[in-house]
């Protein structure tokens, strides 16, 4: 039983450290440090920095442009962008759509679209949820009928994360209406350009744009976009959910979430001293230090497990429950922590260069919208209540 | 023991609860506190004239209530119609320090307030003081003419659009002395206050204000120099009251909103409200709900009694309660509503986010624990029911 | 709106403090406030008191001797005994068998049995779950076979508190298998002394005995035993189960229970100077007396609404709940606030006049037993689940 | 990184493993534990054959083990079996303190414990210590001859039948200096020990130990003078990861009966186990364990290190951890098996008792709280992973 990286370990780790140091913009580190808005434009300056290294589609294997990292690479390599407040890696092209073509997409699809990807020329967006199949996604009501040599797609979509700055979707449809409705279902992809698309905004409870409803009304999409087989579509969504999340627990954005919590709780002033050194404050701070540390260890085990062949499963609906909750806890202890700064609601403040004066101490403007917008960790992506059916399920049996 | 409400205050709340179901919409009620004055100056000239602001004014300050049972039925039909007028800072903060120290000319100024005609706001807390009643580091030197005053306040509410202002400032004593806190009373018309102002939120508006050099006369001081900290813990006593009874009303309107949700709401081909795991959470919503219910109604209770450890103590248990459980409603009901209750759309986000907001105000659920533990260092072990 | 109790509300509870005063003998409150065990000559010691002053049946009317009381007396009385550790009134006759045969029992079983309640010569124990039929208890399968002027019983009983003490016994049998399954059950009154009955204790997890196990082989049962019409037992159960219980939420006991742990926790060292005053012991303790200052105005208001012709019903769970959360988190903090020594097992020390030398300071002998015993409180009489279901759907509409 | 246990330690963990389920049944562990010694003599001799004691200690003091996986190793076997043998007091802390800080004759006492012919116990907490490893009111005075001890050591596990105890005394500064306390090697056949023994709550044998004017001898002193601090807490750090390691055997335990149970227990015509609201309380148990495997991987890897600290960090952290999960399944476990979970014939009622009772070994969640916070204090607020 050894905890260390092994010496090969660490200095991918130094690497990664020294890629950060050099190529990672301040101007980007101190955004995402700052909770500002990163534009459509700041993100694809990262991707394309990333994809110049090959470090973009860490999840793809070497042949198709990925690194081939192991989950151990990976893991650091995630954990250690986070602790540099890089942006985050869009997940929807690179580790959703891009692992279902490589194992399900034929040879067409793989060299047309993967390439893509990586150079930045698509931007994908996720068309799963429906407003009537959210948990039970399997609901979905989405239709694609067959016309010559195209389908006709008819439905909505929604949740769908940054669709607005997306060209393209890859969508669940329902081809069929026979057997159970797990069977009927389709794996598509669509060009948003795509005349009959329509894409609405929705507004969240913090104030922010990122995800949208998409509407299609009789959008002709042609048959060469299905991935796998027609009716098939089910296997690809199970395996693109349970697809190999090494970072799913966010570990490493809880860490420096935490060294920014601790930072401003040792600046603002309790009733009698710091308020890190307040009794209830700093009890709140140990026990979800505590979490974090367990949890970075736990982490590592389902990774360990992984790299030894193991798969993880169900494993990750655990790591997703506790890591999501322990994010949230730090998210809301920073808006505790800011006491009535947490109040003013400055938009400005949110955007990149804001140079006006700051409502109180500088680090407070973002921590309430951070705490509302964060109430999605435990929704997104499988609700956490889905995530506990998984594990009640799938490890215990019941 | 008799847990009705006087019939005075059923109709006052019936009154209330249908004005307010009839003018707000959810869409109309966040245009107003996301305005550039963060509330509805047309709504609030209707609640003067149904007599709203009245009620939390007792009669030798002309208004019919002012008890803590008022505040409470008052407070709690806001908070269950998320109204952002400037109910609290205005009438219950400005105006019931006035009514609690004001000399007869100060006192005059309390008609305007309940006609609606004035608004007046409280200007006390500062930018490191966080909840502390007593950590006044704004200061007022005599002069020949009155006092001039510097320092900065804190996350002042609608001040924009304030007739009034009072500000509390140290006159003496240390920073953090109980003793040596004056108050004053500034007409916003005639001083020149520097305010950087901005929306909030869950809605309404505030700002800080940065006092530099300001000289007022000498008729600005409020009761006696170096005096005002009993009359600031009885008026943000009335405000804990008040916002208490707010957010019980807030958690009613998010448990009924959830519950009408999860009741329609079909997954696996079933309501998900028959999912037991939900249901649990619900019971266990409604429960601390009841638990709420019976803080306010304990704090509202206490705040005309005389013992002040009984009274404050029953204060910041009220807080600590509302605190702790509102937090646990705020996310719970997101969370039970799922990706739609992520929606600005929806009313229970803004119900969510002023529950959370609430703990916020007048110190939070830490803040009151400890508070709570503090003031019961005075009691024998021993208490009697 | 008035939290105050009235002058003549007052004025009865002052009555009652004055009888404790005078009537409650020392040596039975100084057992139960340093949780001894009560023989059964102990409880039929106090039953004969209350007995004697009137106040035995306080949920009788006064017709049947009992004391009329209004619900918000019965509070006063429940309440201030609590407070004053007397022994509790065993519920079985008086709370539970009482109230069914005044309203169900024909008018010889009602001038037969109530008096014998009163005077203690019968002593009652409850059969009712089965061990296939716990919270879901019109399960049961107990079977009551008509012979002539007999039934003849067959099946077994269990969580039979105080059975052991008890010559009498109210069950709930199956009379018939047909219709849906609460149909076919009847209500029927059982002398334990009848051949064919067997009693055996079960021991519980901290080491006492409270409950048993009651088995009947062709018990012989007059038919005049039986209480309502046959197949219509289902109705006395549910009454019984709803009957009002003003004093479910036990905030007598836990008002007591918090002054005991106050005095302990005041006299316990941490750390740096009192347990009392270590920050996070103090923050336990206000906790959980904030809930309960909560709880005892929830409590009132239930009762003020049964008092003003309101049906507590579900309402009695909410406060079952909570009630029973609070006084186990104040049997918790006991047994924390003694450290090390919870870990002693001496049972002489929970016999009364115990004189031996206590190990650790006196009060630490009773904690953690009484904290793993309390944890039936969230179990039996209806455990807290089955409350969260009733409060779903009667008060929710879930 | 690597979470492979080594070779040795998992045919260690194998043997063991079977070795406890073969020998034990609930019953006959319970008559062991609450028998008038607490624990069973024969199977401890067996224990010793197998060499478990020996994987307790390192080579240097005749064993092949001692690290903090070793005793995570074991321990957690332990745990899984409830086992109520003296593995804690007599080789942990006072077979660690021999090794830790004892002369060669002292250690001489390691060779019987490991072959299980003697047995020996720790002395340390006292009535009014509480957790604390520095506060020492019993007293060493030095004589011509040795040492006179005077004062009481509270919970001492296994006295009755303990070969040797170990005993900590001030020998200078104040009741709660780290620096003045020294230990003593009492052989108990050749002291005469006040003891008023008893079973305890969870398995296993303890007693009240008063000295009064004990005189022993000068080489019963272990280790210098005045120095004890340092070595009580190395050996009680190594029991700490031990009562964490065995509370994650015990908590398995736990969680495995409980899934048995309501895969099989009906109520309503289906398994409880269908019950949602169950299921995600299961769910939740097994989240927290996995944190807790975490804690104690943390704290196994942490106790060899040399930064204090982090060592002392890790090692809070998991008895923190431990303490806070532990009672939490204990009452859930409890409370979903329903009625039969308050049965003793049941394992299950047993295994909560303990990991209760873990929680009042060694310092309890707040005491270990409190020194995760006071020990974070030394570091700068920037912690590197």
């Amino acid at each position: 039983m050894d905890l260390n990286f092994t010496s090969s370990e660490l200095a991918f780790r130094d690497e990664v450290r020294a890629f950060l140091d050099t190529k990672l913009p301040k101007r980007l580190s101190e955004m995402v440090r700052n909770g500002q808005r990163l534009s459509k434009a700041d993100q694809e300056e990262w991707h394309a920095i990333l994809n110049e290294k090959g470090w973009l589609a860490n999840h793809w294997p070497k042949e198709h442009g990925g690194t081939g990292w192991t989950a151990v690479e990976k893991f650091i390599f995630e954990n250690e962008c986070a602790l540099a407040h890089a942006p985050r890696v869009l997940p929807f092209g690179l580790s959703m759509l891009g692992p279902v073509l490589i194992k399900y997409g034929n040879d067409q699809q793989k060299s047309y679209w993967l390439p893509r990807i990586l150079n930045g020329q698509d931007w994908w967006c996720q068309g799963y949820s429906e407003p009537g199949a959210g948990s039970d996604l399997a609901a979905l009501k989405t239709t694609a009928v067959r016309d010559g040599d195209d389908y006709i797609i008819n439905g909505q979509k929604t949740w769908t994360t940054q669709g607005q700055h997306a060209n393209m979707i890859f969508c669940l449809v329902r081809t069929s209406k026979e057997g159970k409705k797990q069977e009927g279902i389709s794996f598509i992809l669509v060009d948003m350009t795509t005349p009959g698309i329509e894409v609405r905004p929705i507004k969240t409870i913090d104030g922010g744009f990122e995800v949208n409803e998409v509407f299609f009304s009789d959008v002709r999409v042609p048959a060469e976009n299905l991935v796998g087989e027609e009716n098939k579509g089910w296997t690809c969504a199970k395996y693109l959910l349970t697809y190999e999340r090494t970072n799913i627990a966010g570990v490493g954005f809880s860490v420096a979430a935490l060294e920014k919590l601790k930072a401003i709780a040792a600046d603002q002033q309790a009733n009698e001293g710091r308020l890190i050194d307040d009794p209830q404050f700093a009890a709140r701070l140990a026990k979800v230090e505590i979490e974090l540390e367990n949890m970075k260890t736990t982490n590592l085990r389902v990774i360990a497990a992984v790299a030894g062949g193991g798969v993880p499963g169900a494993e990750s609906s655990m790591l997703k429950v506790k890591g999501t909750e322990i994010r949230q806890e730090i998210t809301s202890l920073t808006r505790r922590a800011v006491g009535s700064y947490a109040l003013p609601y400055n938009p400005p403040a949110f955007e990149e260069g804001f140079n006006g004066p700051h409502i109180g101490p500088d680090y407070a403007a973002p921590t309430a919208k951070s705490y509302f917008n964060n109430r999605k960790l435990s929704i997104f992506g499988g609700s956490n209540e889905i995530q506990k059916n998984i594990i009640s399920k799938m490890i215990l049996g019941l | 023991m008799d847990f009705n409400l006087t019939d005075d205050r059923r109709m006052l709340a019936d009154t209330l609860s249908r004005f307010i179901q009839d003018q707000y919409t959810i869409e109309s009620r966040n245009e107003a506190a996301n305005s550039a004055i963060g509330y509805s100056q047309d709504l609030w000239s209707q609640y003067a004239e149904l007599g709203v602001i009245g009620a939390l004014f007792d009669e030798e300050n002309g208004g019919f209530g002012g008890k803590g049972f008022d505040l409470a039925v008052v407070f709690e039909n806001l908070g269950r119609g998320l109204v952002c007028e400037p109910f609290l800072d205005n009438a219950i903060l400005a105006g019931g320090t006035l009514a609690a120290a004001g000399n007869d000319a100060q006192k005059a100024i309390i008609e305007d307030i309940i006609a609606g005609s004035k608004t007046a706001t409280f200007a006390h807390f500062e930018p490191r003081s966080r909840y502390s009643l007593q950590k006044v580091e704004t200061t007022a030197v005599a002069t020949d003419d009155g006092w001039t005053l510097n320092g900065a306040k804190a996350v002042v509410r609608f001040i924009d659009t304030a007739d009034y202002v009072i500000v509390s400032a140290r006159t003496s004593n240390g920073v953090n002395d109980k003793d040596g806190i004056s108050l004053f009373l500034l007409d916003t018309a005639s001083v020149n206050l520097n305010v950087n102002s901005y929306n909030t939120v869950a809605g309404g508006r505030a700002g800080e204000v940065t006092l530099n050099n300001l000289t007022v006369s000498k008729d600005a001081l409020i009761g006696e120099v170096g005096q005002a900290h009993d009359v600031l813990e009885k008026v943000v006593g009335a405000g804990i009251v008040a916002l208490c009874a707010e957010a019980l009303g807030v958690m009613e309107a998010a448990k009924e909103q959830t519950v009408d949700y999860i009741q329609t709401r079909k997954q696996f081909g079933v309501p998900i409200g028959k999912f037991q795991a939900l249901q649990h959470r619900m019971a266990d919503i409604l429960i601390e709900i009841e638990q709420v219910r019976s803080a306010v109604i304990n704090a509202a209770a206490a705040l005309e009694k005389e013992d002040r450890v009984e009274r404050e103590r029953a204060l910041s248990a009220a807080k600590y309660t509302v605190g702790h459980v509102g937090q646990k409603i705020a996310e719970e009901t997101i969370q039970i509503h799922g990706g739609i209750g992520m929606a600005w759309e929806l009313p229970l986000g803004h119900y969510a986010k002023r529950l959370v907001m609430i703990d916020h105000e007048l110190g939070d659920e830490d803040y009151h624990l400890g508070r709570y533990i503090s003031l019961g260092k005075t009691l024998s072990p021993t208490s009697d029911q």
